[in-house]
């Protein structure tokens, strides 16, 4: 691993007393697939949150390229380079769905206008699978295609890194093989990604590194068959059926 | 008979409604009814009915400007009678003027009446300039105090409103002139009614007159907190809403010394006469001081209209700029638009309000007596 | 996205044919329905000033009164000074920097509490001008004298709400219409996709007042005697909001839709019932609400619009969106 | 102390302004414009009885304030509940409320224009000196302030302490989801809207025993009760008394040692600083 | 205990359902699967009162008529929903959330005993009463929504995707406390994504597909399903055993 893209140094998040992220560290390298995962409640969208700019940490640095982004407004990062998806979708209702994924052409790092971001949202909205479908305003889109416009609209603004949160929660098991792929072919053209979700055989198939949380802390940290393995994840997280 | 179309564009809602329906209104009903029971308008000739067309401004001048429009061009009236409050007055008087109409303004005055009357020749001012009212307690409290009856310690509060600002604008140097020592001074937003604190600041500055340039919500509530904090000075003045007969009635026996804005020479026969009828045909008491003027300047329309005898509105103009009339606030002669013999300062006294003190040359002021301490009760 | 559509070009064909139209009416009429198109001209260019900034927003702004105020003041103070012209261009100066403290100021406010802060911006406006003018010295009314007839403000709101109109096309098409679109939609999305909500918001708002404050400008003559109680009317804000709300925000013209019959219909009511204005005033509103329920909802449906349709979630957690 | 006192028997009559319309927004989530008429009403009602009947105010109390609430509850079921069937969201039934709110203010006024018209009115009603601590006030302000008391902790009492009040709180976060509790929300948010309404008819006939009142009037209460109840957080009781004290007391020391002149100036930056940190109001719960 | 027959659903011109028929018994699970949009949400909405029904459609629960009642008399009936999306009271504490749960009034004598339940269901909902339910966890979230259902009492639990954003650990206990609470003699009518796990621990199924039931059997028999295999159960769900 040479420098990493991101590093994430004894963050700490408090929401009162109640402490979501407490002093965590880790490094994503660039190109990077990393499964952060870990129980309810545990943290990880607050992790996201922290990383994306909708929070700001309570102490601690973050590091993009060595730059410290900690506690920048989210609308700078997405310039600088940080997409996210919701763990709740979150279209933009009253636009169409190319309408949706021009928005992050325009304003996101890429700063695209006119014919150009065009072109791209027609591009992405192609590989997410969309094409044909680019009129359609995504109030009256499914679940999934909700999804799909999600991933498209971040990727849109050609973000250095990429949060998923959640992005596989709530596709039926077709749908979930779909899903993967997309998500492994993002990957595999060499963007870096961080994704949180709780659906296993997704981690197992797509990340080669996860990162643990439990109630806030990092438990674990490695190659995902190790991490899946360690008694301490099987026991906070997996359940024992599944070791 | 072809009736006489009067316009009346004045407050029936908003903020100057209030003043309005108190003072404007109820002596337009009771001027036509008295009219038309008599037969009519004498017009040359003829006894023509007289028939009002009214609208209401809503307070607001571009209401009030669209219904002297649609009054001059689409009823086609013969006469206005102007809206209620300077704003208005001003505001709408470009227009009234471009349609030729006499402007006689009632509720309304200012400062710089003179450059306004040289623009618009058809404005009459009845009330004449602010500074003769807003002057006029400073006199009488220079009086009583060159009689050696108070010291010359002053508070004096406003509403910060125009009116407001254009009686402290010049009552304040005036009260410095004439050497008093001005020992509280404050104002107070428009509809403000919580004045507890400014009645204890003036009262811990111990002054030994109170001068209050307010509008009637506050002067209710200035009084009312000055009885409950036994704030007691030798002269209490309040302004508009001291001269509505609510006001006797609200306070009282502990009104009685209370000194007012404007006032009426209350034993005059023709103005109780005048109170006895507006009661009868509104049912609503008239006031000590606005309610006769505004009626006054219905009777001088009404004499411009018999002296010329036709609805001639440069021939009315002339008149009105010229003439006398006879009214119920006396005898009304206008000099360079604006009347100069105004009622400045009244007192309470048991129910009824004197006048004691007047500009120019109107007879019947009575002395000003000291307010005696607010009756416990 | 770069060429104008066939269908905006239509419409600026008829736009501008019927600006002609309009230009023409003081050759024909004057007096009443000179003095009611001139109201009427008034509201169509405030509304669709409003409208620009609350209706992508959804930010109610009831500051229209103290744009509207600021405007009349900056020609009452200088009239004896400037030429009329210059007086404009303090106007615009004057709205544009105050929309732009107050959006600067209000800028973490969303919601109903933006609603109540600028409610309460004309108030405060009209209180610090009497309080400045009654221990400064000065009267608190002011004379505006001028030789403008009503023909004159009618062509000057006439070529205003031209300006604005062409300025809400111009902004529709560029990167801040988009920009405002997606704030409209969802913020947090807006902000997570790069867009920097409170910096477009103060720039529209500063458009939307420079605008408002224009016209009250070109009204100060009307009113002949400025005070700040008829200036900062707040009133006149209520208008503004019904008007184009009953109008519709989504598209340029929709305030349009709203100013014209609304003014028309109660000034009908004013001069057939002056008795009984209130009452039927009331009733009529209350009859239009619930018998055009899209005439007037219909359009209005995303005025207020949250986040996404309810029907997909009962409950937005928002602990997990990082609000 | 005087300015405290002063300020704490101002910041009692604006509670009074403000809670019904917390109820009536908070809850039932009608975002009534014509509040202000409601009280001025009351106001007018409480004057007829007195003066035509000699019926003391405060046992008018006892007679407003169920007629108000039988009044209220018919404009929800009639006119508000149309627009709650048909709104698609909460956005839509804040518009709608706006606007069928704003006819029955110029609604109700025109009733009022007619049966009393536009003159000023005020009578006098213990208007006696009160001391307390040695100052002197008005006897009326000082009930006025009482009755306050009462019915803001009544209130408290109700909803977060009676498990109908918790249901009343629940149909104001979330109505479709109170209904999967059991909760008949038609009935609640009519019963909120209701209880409000007749809250503020109260303060009317409380407000009208020390204040000069006419037809026109109804919006300053309606300015001044919004400003509270989204300074306290929309539908909290405990912010909206709070911010009501608050804002008389501040209003009350500018007046007292600054400059009168200044109190709304003061009431802004008030409002300014409390929204900048905590841009949900007083007590307010963070907007989901 | 509940039974369903010839529901139809349409929004405005569009049919969600058509002539759905089913019924859960007193103690049984009984899971429905379905592709993104086939209707399953709105058949339980339906059920509930939420959403509004065809004529034609009958619900009789526990031998009574109830089609036509309101959400709010529905829950009286016994009939509890934990909606899609949780639905839960953002703003309340999850105590008051839980307590609002019990203001039927076939809860209210029996309340603290069901509060037991659930805290002994969810030991963290017991952990946070305090807490203002919008600011847990996705997770917490549903926990509260379940226990607030669980505290009316029903007879019949219905649950919109409960396992969305559980925890694998969690997913698994909750499947086990639905076993216990059907052991409990409560009926349990759940809509799931995750067919695996749900076909596991449910009674019986049903399929359903563009509006209409296409299929019904034991869940041991749809698990064998070749037809489910391929639709429900996909073969990355197969390749993680
Ligand atoms: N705004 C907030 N205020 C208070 N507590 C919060 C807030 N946001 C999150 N928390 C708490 O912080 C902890 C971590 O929450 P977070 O949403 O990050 O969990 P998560 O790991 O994403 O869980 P899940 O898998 O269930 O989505 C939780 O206990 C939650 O209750
Ligand atoms: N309120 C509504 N208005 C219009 N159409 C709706 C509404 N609710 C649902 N629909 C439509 O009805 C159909 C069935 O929706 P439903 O939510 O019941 O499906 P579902 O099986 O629960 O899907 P999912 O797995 O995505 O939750 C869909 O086509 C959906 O778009
Ligand atoms: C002197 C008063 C009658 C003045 C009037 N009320 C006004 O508005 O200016
Ligand atoms: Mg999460
Ligand atoms: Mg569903």
């Amino acid at each position: 691993m040479s420098v990493p893209l991101l590093t994430i140094n004894r963050v700490r998040k408090a929401f009162g007393g109640l402490v979501a992220v407490n002093d965590v560290s880790f490094e994503v390298a660039k190109g990077e697939l990393l499964g952060l995962i870990g129980p309810n409640g545990s943290g990880k969208t607050t992790m996201l949150n922290l990383i994306s700019g909708a929070l700001s940490p309570t102490s601690g640095n973050i590091l993009l390229s060595g730059q410290n982004i900690a506690g920048r407004p989210a609308h700078k990062l997405a310039r600088i380079g940080v997409a996210r998806t919701f763990q709740l979708v979150r279209v933009l209702p009253s636009m169409s769905a190319l309408e949706n994924v021009i928005a992050g052409a325009v304003f996101g790092h890429n700063r695209l206008w006119g014919a150009e971001a065009l072109a791209l949202a027609r591009v992405l909205l192609e590989r997410v699978g969309l094409k044909g479908r680019e009129e359609v305003p995504v109030a009256a889109m499914t679940y999934i295609d909700q999804k799909r416009i999600e991933l498209a609209r971040a990727l849109a603004g050609n973000p250095h890194v990429l949060l998923l949160d959640e992005w596989l929660a709530g596709l039926n098991p077709s749908e979930l093989r779909v899903g993967i792929e997309l998500i492994r072919e993002i990957s595999e053209q060499g963007r870096t990604i961080i994704m949180v979700e709780h659906v296993m055989d997704a981690i197992r198939s797509l990340c080669s590194r996860c990162v643990v949380m439990n109630s806030g802390t990092k438990i674990a940290d490695g190659r995902s068959a190790d991490v899946l393995a360690d008694p301490d994840v099987v026991r906070a997280y997996l359940g024992d059926d599944h070791a | 008979q072809d009736p006489v179309r009067i316009g009346v564009s004045a407050s029936k809602t908003g903020p100057l409604a209030g003043g309005a329906s108190g003072v404007l209104w109820p002596n337009i009903k009771l001027w036509v009814e008295k009219v038309n029971k008599a037969g009519g308008l004498k017009v040359g000739d003829q006894m023509r009915p007289i028939e009002i067309v009214e609208y209401d401004d809503k307070s607001t001048p571009e209401e009030a400007v669209k219904n002297i429009q649609r009054l001059a061009t689409q009823d086609k009236v013969d006469l206005i009678i102007p809206p209620y409050s300077t704003g208005l007055n001003l505001a709408t008087a470009p227009l009234i003027a471009k349609y030729g109409y006499p402007q006689i303004v009632s509720t309304g005055n200012a400062n710089d009446l003179e450059q306004f009357v040289k623009r618009w020749p058809n404005t009459f001012w009845l009330l004449g300039k602010a500074q003769g009212i807003a002057d006029g307690i400073v006199g009488t409290l220079k009086d009583l105090h060159d009689a050696g009856k108070i010291g010359n310690r002053v508070a004096v509060v406003n509403v910060s409103d125009a009116f407001g600002l254009e009686m402290i604008k010049t009552g304040k140097p005036a009260l410095k002139q004439a050497g008093f020592d001005i020992v509280y001074e404050s104002s107070y937003p428009l509809g403000n009614q919580d004045l507890a604190p400014v009645i204890a600041s003036a009262k811990a500055a111990n002054p030994d007159a109170f001068i209050a340039y307010s509008y009637p919500p506050d002067s209710f509530a200035l009084t009312e907190q000055a009885q409950l904090q036994k704030f007691d000075v030798k002269a209490f003045f309040v302004s508009v809403g001291g001269n509505l007969n609510a006001y006797g009635k609200r306070f009282g026996a502990a009104a009685n010394g209370v000194l007012i804005m404007g006032g009426v020479n209350a034993s005059d026969p023709v103005f109780q006469a005048y109170r006895k009828e507006h009661l009868e045909v509104t049912g609503q008491e008239a006031d000590w001081w606005a309610s006769p003027v505004a009626y006054a300047s219905l009777e001088i329309l009404q004499q411009a209209v018999e002296h010329v005898g036709s609805l001639d509105k440069k021939a009315l103009n002339k008149e009105i700029q010229s003439g006398t009339f006879k009214t119920v606030i006396g005898d009304v002669h206008f000099e360079n638009n604006i009347n100069n013999n105004n009622w400045t300062v009244a007192q309470w006294n048991d129910g009824v309000v004197h006048g004691v003190r007047a500009t120019g040359n109107l007879q019947g002021a009575q002395q000003p007596v000291l307010k005696p301490a607010w009756p416990s009760n | 996205m770069m060429n104008i559509p066939r269908k905006e070009l239509l419409a600026l064909g008829a736009g501008l044919a019927g600006v002609a139209v309009l230009a023409f009416l003081p050759l024909v009429t004057e007096g009443f329905w000179l003095s009611l198109s001139v109201n009427i001209m008034l509201y169509a260019a405030i509304c669709t000033a409003w409208a620009l900034f609350s209706g992508p927003t959804h930010l109610v702004s009831l500051a229209s009164a103290a744009f509207f105020g600021v405007g009349t003041y900056s020609v009452a103070i200088f009239i004896d000074v400037l030429p009329f012209p210059a007086l404009i261009l303090i106007a615009v100066v004057a709205g544009a920097l105050l929309a732009t403290l107050v959006g600067l100021a209000t800028l973490r406010l969303s919601g109903v509490y933006f609603v109540i802060f600028t409610l309460g911006l004309a108030e405060l406006l009209g209180q610090i001008v009497t309080w400045v003018q009654t221990n400064f010295g000065g009267t608190i009314g002011l004379y505006v004298f001028t030789d403008f007839t009503e023909t004159h403000l009618y062509w000057m709101l006439l070529a205003l709400t031209v300006v604005v109109f062409v300025t809400g096309w111009l902004i529709n098409r560029s990167r801040l219409g988009l920009a405002l679109r997606i704030i409209g939609n969802d913020e947090a999305v807006a902000r997570h996709v790069g867009v920097d909500t409170a910096r477009t918001r103060v720039i529209l708002f500063a458009v939307s007042g420079a605008f408002i404050a224009v016209a009250g400008a070109i009204m100060a003559p009307r009113y002949g005697y400025i005070t700040p109680d008829a200036a900062f009317n707040p009133m006149t804000s209520f208008l503004v909001v019904i008007m184009a709300l009953l109008g519709g925000t989504r598209r340029l013209w929709g305030p349009l839709v709203g100013v014209v019959p609304f003014t028309v219909v109660m000034d009908f009511i004013s001069g057939h019932f002056p008795n009984q204005t209130a009452v039927i005033m009331g009733l009529a509103f209350l009859a239009i609400v619930y018998v055009l329920p899209d005439g007037v909802t219909g359009q209005l449906e995303t005025l207020f619009r949250r986040r996404r349709s309810i029907d997909k979630s009962l409950l937005a957690a928002s602990a997990e969106e990082g609000r | 102390m005087l300015i405290l006192l002063t300020g704490l028997l101002l910041g009692g009559t604006y509670t009074l302004i403000a809670l019904g319309l917390t109820l009536q927004y908070g809850v039932a989530r009608i975002m009534n414009l014509a509040n202000g008429e409601t009280l001025v009403a009351a106001c007018f009602v409480t004057f007829w009885l007195y003066t035509g009947f000699g019926i003391n105010p405060l046992l008018g109390l006892l007679v407003i304030g169920p007629v108000a609430f039988v009044v209220n509850w018919l404009i929800y079921t009639w006119l508000m509940q149309p627009l709650v069937k048909r709104a698609r969201n909460r956005g839509m039934l804040e518009v709608d409320s706006i606007l069928a709110t704003f006819g029955l203010l110029f609604l109700f006024q025109g009733l009022m224009l007619q049966a009393f018209g536009g003159s000023y009115f005020n009578y006098e009603f213990l208007a006696q000196p009160f001391s307390i601590m040695g100052n002197s006030f008005g006897l009326n302000r000082v009930v006025a302030f009482v009755a306050a008391a009462v019915i803001a902790v009544a209130l408290y009492t109700f909803l977060y302490h009676t498990d109908r009040g918790t249901a009343v709180r629940a149909v104001a976060v979330d109505p479709r989801a109170a209904m999967l509790v059991a909760i008949d929300v038609r009935k609640t948010a009519a019963f909120a809207f209701a209880l409000g309404g007749a809250i503020t008819a109260c303060a009317g006939t409380l407000l009208s025993t020390f204040y000069t009142f006419n037809t026109s009037m109804g919006v300053i209460f309606t300015m001044k009760a919004l400003i509270i109840v989204i300074m306290g957080g929309v539908g909290d009781v405990r912010g909206a008394v709070l911010a009501a004290l608050v804002l008389g007391v501040t209003e009350t020391l500018v007046a007292s040692l600054l400059d009168p002149g200044l109190t709304l100036a003061a009431n802004y930056a008030l409002f300014i600083v409390v929204l900048l940190f905590r841009p949900q109001g007083i007590f307010g719960k963070r907007p989901a | 205990m509940l039974e369903v027959s010839n529901l139809g659903v349409r929004y405005g011109r569009h049919v969600a359902l058509d002539g759905v028929s089913a019924h859960v018994s007193k103690g049984e699970i009984c899971v429905i699967l379905g592709a993104n949009g086939a209707g399953k949400s709105s058949f339980l909405g339906a059920v509930a009162g939420l959403v509004g029904t065809e004529p034609g459609t009958s619900i009789v629960m526990n031998g009574k008529d109830v089609t036509k009642l309101d959400a709010h008399l529905m829950v009286e009936e016994g009939i509890a929903l934990v909606p899609e999306g949780r639905g839960i009271f953002g703003e309340l504490t999850v105590a008051e959330n839980l307590r609002l749960g019990s203001h039927a009034r076939r809860a209210k004598a029996d309340a603290g005993k069901m509060l037991d339940f659930v805290y002994g269901l969810f030991p963290r909902l017991a952990e946070r009463p305090r807490q203002l339910a919008q600011t847990m966890s996705g997770g917490e979230q549903q926990m509260v929504a379940i226990g607030r259902a669980l505290m009316s009492k029903p007879d019949i639990l219905m649950l919109d995707e409960p396992s969305l954003g559980l925890s694998p650990l969690l997913s698994k206990e909750l499947f086990k406390s639905l076993a216990i609470i059907a052991a409990e003699g409560f009926g349990i009518l759940l809509v799931e994504q995750n067919a695996r796990l749900s076909l596991r621990t449910a009674d019986r199924g049903y399929l359903i597909e563009t509006g209409r039931i296409v299929g019904e059997d034991t869940a041991p028999n749809l698990l064998k399903d070749p037809k489910v295999m391929s639709a429900y159960l996909g073969d990355a769900a197969a390749a993680a055993h």
